[in-house]
């Protein structure tokens, strides 16, 4: 590879991370995720971002960021805390990346200056990138080990773009070690550092040099016959020791990489006059530059995202946010989410996303519905199928706040829902309480056929006319029903008695009572039932009615919609 | 004397104190608790589809009784619901077997076995008002409690249980138990405004208020609570209006009945996560 | 009576019935000046106690291809026509196993003779459309029935024919006629609730007095030959199907399911009577009626009924036949002068369905003597919608209440009727002269008619007649008893189940509380006095 | 984990209406353990009056000013009457006990005297009854003298309209006046009901605020009617502060159900059995009951898991057709736990009168269960059906309660001395409570 084609493209893909970086931190101060998060500025965002990491530099917050950096970015301690598995994954990854960074990517920069003598075919080097190598791959392993313990009986949420990065850091790791086994094996490889430190390619004269290479470094001499003599090797060895030893360790400390040059002996021929090791190298790096490249546009920005938003929590402890704060918050908290599932394993009504279908439910997916709504693109073309599910999703959230709490990186998830459903509302997604209640009784039940009858599986009571058979009409439902006595105007409070629910009903007329406001107002406190001397179950048929006005006015509301 | 304790959503992320205390007294009294993975108790999906709402209930009563014991919850809407849930799927066979073809994906199943306790009754049946009396060591003598019964343990009493649906007792005499006065007051059965909370604010506040008012005037100084919704809904009106206590100008404040034990028991208010 | 007023109109109606009321609409749309006599009120016979059927003419298909004809006509002109007063329920006709074979296999033969829209519902869809039809049932066909409210349509007749200048005088009794040779000069009227009388001079008398019909033409001196078949019907407490539903089978007793808007009304059963007193529904009826019907549909043998009610047929020209069922349904015009009289006509007989062919009818027959040439507007003319006539129909009084932004009380619940509505009700009634009672209101509303039949709306109307000052002193409670001496006429033969609680809570609420059977002639009208000493053994 | 109650009870009573709940108090006043089942249906349709007796024989409708002398002329004329077979000392002890507890459980009733009294009602009739709330009791004594009253009503109660009873008075109480006013806080609401307002008047300013409108309208009057709306669970405290803020005699009329009178009854009677340690179950479904020699096993429905209650005794207290006590189907009338025989009219066609307000009643009314002098239902052959369940309340035959105005009578009566007889047989001649 020529030198300028290498700078043109590490600069380039630099050049890129930087920018999506710059980019992606940009967002963290002008994504609005929360209808408090337009009444703040940009620049108020920026300023309340610099004027809060200035004054808990220089306050006694430096101790808890400085903890927060030791205890939950560096050591993971919330992971660690909640799933050793993955924690240990994600310390193999993260002490591996940083190790092949140190003593292989940045090894001329690095190591070459702090250790003069520094080669990366010498020990410790050698072996230090091999095991930082697998450190890297089976943390991976452990990490998707872990992720598959843990179903929710839904997709992860997923992008292409991670795939991809994925893929690319595959490569990169199986690239590099075949490119390092196949320097081993690679006969020229060997013919090409003798021409250059002994000045000879002669294989006769450097016959010792390739016994002992051939029997202890692993190079895959096909004109080498058996029976090397001893006396030969010694030779070698003290030929090596001369011109080969300052640069070269024995590659069996590359235990990776050995066991795969002896694998892949047989075709090292093959592979030297393919030129393996050239479109090796090109495939590592450029794989390396690509990786870098997308790194800011990938989940795994997270690894910028994580730490940042982990020293933030750690600087506010107390959780205590001006709006501006708490938009920046929230804007980063869509970067940080590693999107692992914990919060899905741990959600409360994972359960109900299973029976109603709507992964929307749970917290991973509702992160990533939150982010396109941040960044417009849930509602791009109307309120659609999967603008309900979200809906529908955000709205049965129960804030246990058991995703926070199982959150690694410490996202204030609780919020985010909140914040989202907000946002929701504000788009024409509000609470079912709410859409349903926007349009009169009257209204709906235009929209509605007024020959509709409810459906016996959903609502049991309503259907079936026993229920209403023994009312006597005697009123102690409404008369004991603390929402009607505490209506003041039928345009705010209640527009239907109880009775009057029920008689309709009975009247069949089910259009009139479901967008009623009775039937959503109604506190569910059992008052009527419990009164009515009759045993109508009265708030039974309540809840049922509001199953079914939320399904039918649904579809009313969203014609073709999933409801 | 041993349960599953269920504490549901609102406990753990709003009000922690009343796990908290919970676990102290029960502690104290010899009932120990078990923690299972339970999930939503259903309440919300009640809304939106029934089926959704009773098999969320179902799991988790299922997921009692492969441990082999009975439910316990501190809050009312998840006692009323798991109960609600039972009673059902015990009426409604069609719903019975949908419901057990879908514990069954999850290796679960209910046969109907699992009981389902209120904190109050509990105390005052299982453990016995007898031995709860006999845990008091500074009776908090003086104190005027207005109890909050919550409708969801008290009411649709066929379901719950719990106690005299028109004239219940049992928490006064919890109450008593500890030494302090429990006052009469004609809103003690209402409705705290809760669930309307959000389908219409003003309502519900209209509602909450009339109840505090009420307190007030009976000259109650705690308003005891033994529900998370209740207990949450009061002290946010409480600290949204000044005005409401201005009124009449006596203050009043939100106490968990498991708070008021402990204190009486002399557990320290932090203890009780106070 | 000293001098009693006289009053001149072209044409004299006796019966306020559907074809009175057609009639008077059809004279008045001609030009024709009339007063319409009825001894109650609009539709309190026959015209009122009925299924409330729009027949496609497929019930008369096999026995009397001309009444099918005429009914398949008819109900199509009233659709065109008179569409607010008709629901297009469709119609269904149901065989259950042990039904006439033959007697289905040709049905649709029958019916497409008589030009019948019929055709086969395969069992399993119906069941499906209308769950509440029998397991047993083993065919299906479907035909263009509609139920249609007669009391809306007679109110609404009249109140055209009442902006045309015609003439109502409710609770008036024609108690004589005044002969002058061939002619009858003039008739003698007896308000009911004034107890004075009046002469009427018309140049023409129709006699639509539907079952009164004879006794009538006895009294100006004709005769006709008729006979009485007594019908009971039930009426269901919610409703049972959305389609009518017929026994598909030579017409018998019960094989008829109306969808009455929010009730069902099941019946009727077919007796000979010789008179016309003392007209209720009995246990016996009630009994054979559920148990015929429930065979279509199961149902109703756990269903509650809430009310009953009779009707007396009129049948004409069949004195000699002992089932009333297999009499002539058709209708018939009596011109008197075979009785001597030059100027009075009586049209009686027929169905609600064929109600405006019978005025046309009687109306061509009154102008050719008249000497009045315009031609007959019914066929062609909508039936304007008064808006003080509407509140008979079921469920439209909450719908009405609903659009409006429930702004107003409720004096009704079980039928969810507003005060506005008793107010529009009694407002019109007062501007045309009468002095409305409850039973009135309850006529031209849903008042009354609802499951507490009654017990609790009856209060209210009353307080609210009161308040507005239009009752005074212990008329309230006059008009109370009244209404139910009404209403228990229909009550009682269907009072088991729930209906029985709903009754006796009624009365332990008017007679244990209110202790309105203690009603008196005292100063109060209250109760007599309290005994106070002790009592002798 | 199911956990079946297994806790035998001296006395389980089924029904919840006037009867069961005064056998529920009697029970437990004497010291028996008691469950008692059912909602309190019936008395929610009550008006809060307490009849006794005044109509006696229907057919004549004579009226009686003392309702012990038409209980003594009913004992001679109608001996199968359930009131016949009690003494009047029982009748009086069994009222004034109930009475006394239902003030100890904050309802009072005016001193219970000799006399029945005369009560006007919300479409001005007066009803003759025997113990009359203590909130209405003003109201008997100004019917009798009619002094310049004024009559209150609110926009939007629709059952009740003040106009209505000052016009059907007429002449009679010529010194009557009626006044409209708006209820605080309620002008946008088209509809009111009764126990809204009544809980409404508890709040001590919407009270005085109330007090405030009426004020300025009294001119003359020497008494104040209002429907009865004057506070629910405080009601004694709402009406004297009426009484106090106006002046004058307040006075509440009763009104039809559901009425604020009618819940009052309902919350103290459950107030005054739930404070003497009856076990309640509400809304339960009675699906079996089986008898052995000692106790009976009743099976309980509704709740999760259903539920079993073991009593010694059992009183059937479930009322007629409202209460479920007795059921009918086209045939025949049926009790509907046991399916004891009832005593009925032959047939359907003989129920009910043609005329609804018919003065000899209709004939279904009377039918009911047969009783042996123990209060004890009698079985096909005339026997007592088992030796621990007794009968008591509307549920029993010969009587037609609404006609005679003695349904409260009937209930109380008929409780205690069932009670008694339990007592009795439970633990012998001298009471558990030592009461002889």
């Amino acid at each position: 590879m020529t030198p300028a084609l290498f700078r043109i493209a590490l600069y380039g893909s630099l050049a890129i991370c930087l920018l999506g970086l710059l980019w992606r931190v940009s967002t963290w101060f002008h994504l609005r995720v929360g209808p408090d998060a337009c009444n703040v500025t940009v620049f108020q965002r920026l300023i309340t971002a610099v004027r809060g990491a200035v004054s808990v530099t220089f306050s006694r917050g430096l101790v808890h960021v400085l903890r927060a950096f030791f205890v939950d970015v560096v050591f993971q301690n919330r992971l660690f805390a909640r799933e050793k598995l993955r924690w240990l994954g994600h310390q193999l990854i993260l002490t591996g990346f940083t190790g092949l960074v140190l003593v292989h990517a940045l090894a001329s920069v690095l190591a070459g200056k702090l250790s003069p003598g520094y080669q990366p075919t010498l020990d410790p080097y050698m072996f230090l990138r091999n095991l930082a190598g697998v450190m890297v791959f089976v943390g991976i392993a452990m990490v998707f080990a872990g992720r598959r313990r843990q179903q929710t009986g839904f997709p992860q949420s997923r992008r292409p773009i991670d795939a991809i990065f994925v893929a690319l850091l595959g490569t990169i790791l199986v690239s590099g070690f075949l490119l390092e086994a196949h320097k081993i094996a690679s006969p020229r490889a060997f013919y090409r550092m003798t021409d250059q430190f002994i000045g000879t390619t002669d294989p006769e004269e450097l016959k010792p040099l390739r016994a002992l290479w051939a029997s202890e470094f692993g190079v895959a001499f096909d004109d080498m016959g058996d029976g090397i003599e001893p006396a030969v090797i010694a030779e070698g060895r003290e030929l090596h020791g001369d011109a080969c030893a300052s640069c070269h360790a024995k590659p069996t400390s590359a235990f990776i990489s050995y066991t795969a040059a002896k694998v892949l002996a047989p075709l090292s021929g093959a592979l030297d006059e393919a030129r393996a090791d050239t479109w090796l190298l090109y495939l590592h790096l450029f794989a390396c530059f690509i990786g870098l490249a997308l790194l800011p546009f990938s989940r795994f920005f997270h690894a910028v995202a994580d730490p940042v938003s982990l020293l933030v929590n750690g600087a506010a402890r107390e959780r205590e946010f001006s709006s501006a704060g708490r938009a920046s918050r929230r804007a980063l908290a869509l970067d940080a989410c590693v999107h692992c599932g914990l919060c899905d394993s741990s959600c409360s009504v994972g359960p109900l996303a299973r029976h109603l279908g709507n992964p929307a439910l749970l917290p991973s997916h509702k992160i990533v519905a939150t982010g396109a709504h941040a960044r417009r693109r849930l509602l791009s073309h109307g309120i659609g199928p999967d603008a309900l599910l979200v809906s529908e999703g955000a709205f049965q959230c129960t804030d246990c706040g058991r995703c926070t709490t199982r959150c690694p990186v410490g996202l204030d998830l609780a919020d985010l829902w909140e914040a989202g459903r907000g946002d929701l509302a504000i788009a024409g997604l509000p609470a079912p309480s709410q859409w349903v209640q926007a349009r009169s009784a009257f209204a709906w039940a235009e929209s509605l056929d007024s020959r509709s009858t409810p459906d016996a599986p959903s609502a049991p009571l309503a259907s079936d006319r026993r229920t209403f058979s023994h009312c006597v009409q005697c009123q102690t439902c409404t008369n004991v029903c603390p929402v009607v006595a505490h209506s003041i105007d039928t345009e705010h409070g209640v527009d239907l008695t109880p009775q009057k629910v029920m008689n309709l009903l009975r009247l069949g007329m089910l259009d009139l009572t479901l967008g009623s406001r009775m039937v959503w107002d109604c506190a569910t406190c059992y008052q009527c039932q419990e009164n009515c001397p009759e045993g109508v179950r009265v708030t039974d048929v309540m809840c049922e009615l509001r199953g079914l006005a939320y399904h039918r006015l649904g579809s009313v509301r969203n014609p073709g919609g999933p409801s | 004397m041993k349960f599953a304790l269920f504490v549901g959503c609102k406990i753990p992320s709003r009000l922690p104190a009343y796990e908290i205390s919970t676990r102290a007294v029960l502690g104290r009294l010899g009932v120990s608790l078990v923690d299972l993975d339970f999930t939503c108790c259903g309440y919300p999906a009640r809304n939106i589809s029934r089926d959704a709402f009773v098999l969320a209930a179902a799991r988790n009563l299922a997921l009692a009784e492969r441990a082999g014991l009975d439910v316990l919850t501190p809050c009312k809407c998840c006692f009323g619901n798991l109960r609600h849930a039972i009673r059902f799927l015990g009426e409604d066979e069609a719903l019975r077997s949908r419901v057990e073809k879908a514990l069954a994906t999850e290796g679960l199943a209910w046969s109907g076995h699992t009981e389902v306790h209120h904190l109050l009754p509990l105390l005052a049946r299982k453990v016995g008002i007898d031995k709860v009396t006999a845990s008091v060591r500074l009776p908090q003598t003086g104190m005027r409690v207005a109890a909050q019964y919550g409708c969801h343990a008290l009411r649709p009493s066929n379901v719950t249980r719990f106690d005299n649906p028109m004239a219940p007792t049992i928490f006064e005499k919890l109450i008593r138990a500890t030494g302090a006065v429990a006052i009469n007051w004609p809103r003690r059965l209402d409705c705290c405004g809760d669930p309307l909370h959000e389908a219409n604010g003003p309502l519900s506040e209209r509602i909450t208020l009339a109840k505090l008012a009420d307190a007030r005037q009976s000259g109650a100084t705690t308003i005891c609570t033994a529900c998370p919704h209740c207990h949450l809904r009061m002290d946010a009106v409480l600290a949204g209006s000044t005005s409401a206590s201005a009124e009449t100008g006596t203050e009043i404040k939100t106490l968990l009945y498991p708070q008021l034990l402990g204190l009486a028991m002399g557990l320290a208010p932090e203890a009780l996560g106070m | 009576m000293a001098n009693p007023s006289r009053i001149e109109t072209q044409v004299l109606i006796i019966g306020g019935g559907v074809t009175g009321t057609a009639l008077v609409r059809d004279l008045a749309l001609r030009g024709v000046d009339c007063i319409l006599v009825e001894k109650d009120d609009i539709n309190a016979g026959a015209s009122g106690r009925n299924h409330g059927l729009l027949h496609s003419g497929a019930r008369y298909v096999a026995g009397d291809q001309e009444a099918a004809v005429e009914c398949r006509v008819e109900g199509e002109i009233l659709k065109r026509l008179a569409s607010q007063t008709i629901q297009d329920t469709g119609g269904f006709f149901v065989a259950v196993e042990g039904d006439d074979e033959r007697y289905i296999a040709d049905f649709p033969s029958h019916c497409k003779r008589s030009g019948i829209l019929v055709h086969r519902v395969d069992v399993a869809a119906a069941r499906e459309l209308e769950p509440a039809l029998s397991p047993h049932t083993i065919a299906v066909f479907e035909v263009p029935d509609a139920s249609i409210d007669p009391f809306r349509l007679s109110l609404e007749s009249m109140a055209q024919a009442r902006t045309l200048g015609a003439r109502l005088m409710r609770r008036s009794r024609v108690i004589g006629f005044q002969r002058e040779g061939r002619r009858i000069r003039a008739v003698q009227v007896r308000s009911m609730q004034l107890g004075e009388d009046v002469w009427i001079e018309a140049a023409q008398v129709v006699n639509a007095a539907g079952a009164w019909a004879r006794e009538v033409a006895l009294l100006a001196g004709a005769s006709i030959n008729m006979t009485y078949s007594k019908g009971t019907l039930l009426v269901t407490h919610g409703r049972l199907a959305q389609r009518v539903v017929n026994r598909l089978r030579p017409p018998g007793n019960a094989d008829i399911m109306m969808p009455g808007g929010t009730v069902s009304i099941v019946g009727t059963t077919s007796t000979r009577v010789d008179s016309l007193d003392n007209i209720y529904p009995t246990t016996a009826e009630a009994d054979l009626i559920v148990d015929e019907a429930s065979r279509m549909l199961p149902a109703l043998q756990t269903m509650r009924f809430i009310r009953a009610y009779s009707g007396v047929r009129p049948l004409v020209g069949s004195t000699g036949v002992a089932d009333g069922r297999t009499a002539s349904r058709g209708f018939a015009l009596f011109d008197h002068d075979v009785d001597g009289i030059d100027n009075l006509a009586t049209i009686t007989g027929g169905k609600l369905t064929t109600c405006r062919l019978m005025a046309e009818r009687a109306a061509d027959l009154v102008c050719r003597r008249l000497g009045v040439a315009a031609p007959c507007l019914t066929a062609i003319t909508q039936l304007p919608v008064a808006p003080e006539c509407k509140w008979t129909e079921p469920g439209h009084a909450p719908r009405e209440w609903m659009r409006t932004g429930q702004a107003e009380t409720l004096l009704c619940e079980c039928e969810m009727v507003s005060a506005s509505a008793v107010d529009t009700i009694y407002a019109a009634l007062v501007a045309a002269g009468d002095t409305p009672t409850l039973t009135d209101i309850g006529m031209r509303s849903r008042v009354g008619k609802g499951a507490c039949q009654g017990a609790f709306c009856a209060v209210r109307a009353v307080a609210h007649l009161y308040q507005r000052g239009d009752f005074q002193a212990q008329r309230g409670l006059d008009e109370i008893i009244d209404f139910f001496a009404e209403r228990w006429k229909g009550q009682h033969s269907v009072l088991w189940g729930e209906q029985l609680a709903q009754a006796e809570l009624m009365e332990a609420l008017h007679c244990g509380l209110f202790g309105e059977e203690l009603r008196g002639d005292d100063m109060h009208g209250l109760c007599p006095p309290a005994l106070n000493g002790k009592v002798s053994p | 984990m199911t956990h079946t109650r297994q806790d035998t009870f001296d006395v389980a009573v089924i029904g919840a209406g006037m009867a069961g709940m005064a056998a529920a108090l009697f029970a437990a006043e004497r010291g028996l353990s008691c469950i008692q089942i059912g909602n309190g249906g019936g008395i929610l349709f009550a008006s809060g009056l307490l009849d006794l007796m005044s109509i006696h024989p229907l057919a004549e409708r004579r009226k009686w000013g003392f309702p012990f002398d038409a209980l003594a002329a009913l004992a001679l004329e109608q001996p199968q009457h359930p009131l016949a077979r009690i003494d009047a000392t029982s009748v009086r002890t069994a009222f004034n006990a109930f009475v006394a507890a239902l003030g100890k459980a904050g309802l009072p009733y005016a001193p219970l005297g000799k006399a029945n009294s005369d009560v006007l009602t919300s479409i001005g009739t007066i009803k003759p009854t025997y113990g009359v709330p203590r909130s209405m009791i003003a109201g008997v004594k100004a019917l009798a003298q009619r002094p310049p009253c004024l009559f209150v009503d609110f926009h939007g109660l629709r059952e009740f309209s003040a106009r209505q009873i000052v016009s059907t008075l007429g002449d009679s109480w010529p010194a009557a006046r009626f006044q409209r006013l708006q209820f605080p806080g309620t002008e946008a609401v088209p509809e009111l009901y009764a126990a809204h307002l009544a809980r409404a008047l508890e709040n001590v300013e919407t009270r005085a605020r109330t007090i405030d409108l009426v004020k300025p309208l009294l001119g003359d009057a020497q008494a104040i009617g209002f429907p009865a709306l004057l506070g629910l669970e405080h009601s004694v405290e709402v009406h004297a502060a009426f009484e106090a803020g106006l002046g004058l005699p307040v006075f509440e009329i009763p009104t039809m159900p559901t009425s604020v009178p009618g819940l009052r009854l309902l919350m103290a009677l459950e107030a005054a059995v739930a404070t003497r340690g009856v076990s309640r179950r509400h809304h339960s479904t009675v699906d079996s009951i089986v008898f052995d020699d000692e106790t009976a096993t009743i099976g309980l429905i509704d709740s999760p898991g259903g539920e079993r209650v073991v009593a010694r005794t059992v009183v059937l207290a479930t009322g007629r057709f409202m209460g479920r006590g007795l059921v009918a189907d086209r045939g025949h009338v049926s009790e509907s736990i046991i399916g004891l025989p009832v005593h009925q009219p032959t047939s359907r066609n003989e129920w009910h009168q043609r005329d609804f307000l018919d003065p000899t009643g209709h004939a279904i009314n009377r039918a009911g269960l047969l009783i042996d002098d123990s209060w004890r239902p009698l079985d096909a052959a005339g026997n007592p059906a088992w030796p621990h369940l007794f009968a008591v309340g509307s549920i029993l035959a010969h009587q037609d309660w609404m006609r005679s105005k003695c349904g409260s009578g009937l209930a109380i009566a008929t409780a205690w001395a069932a009670v008694r007889q339990i007592t009795r047989q439970l633990y012998g001649d001298c009471d558990k409570a030592g009461e002889p």
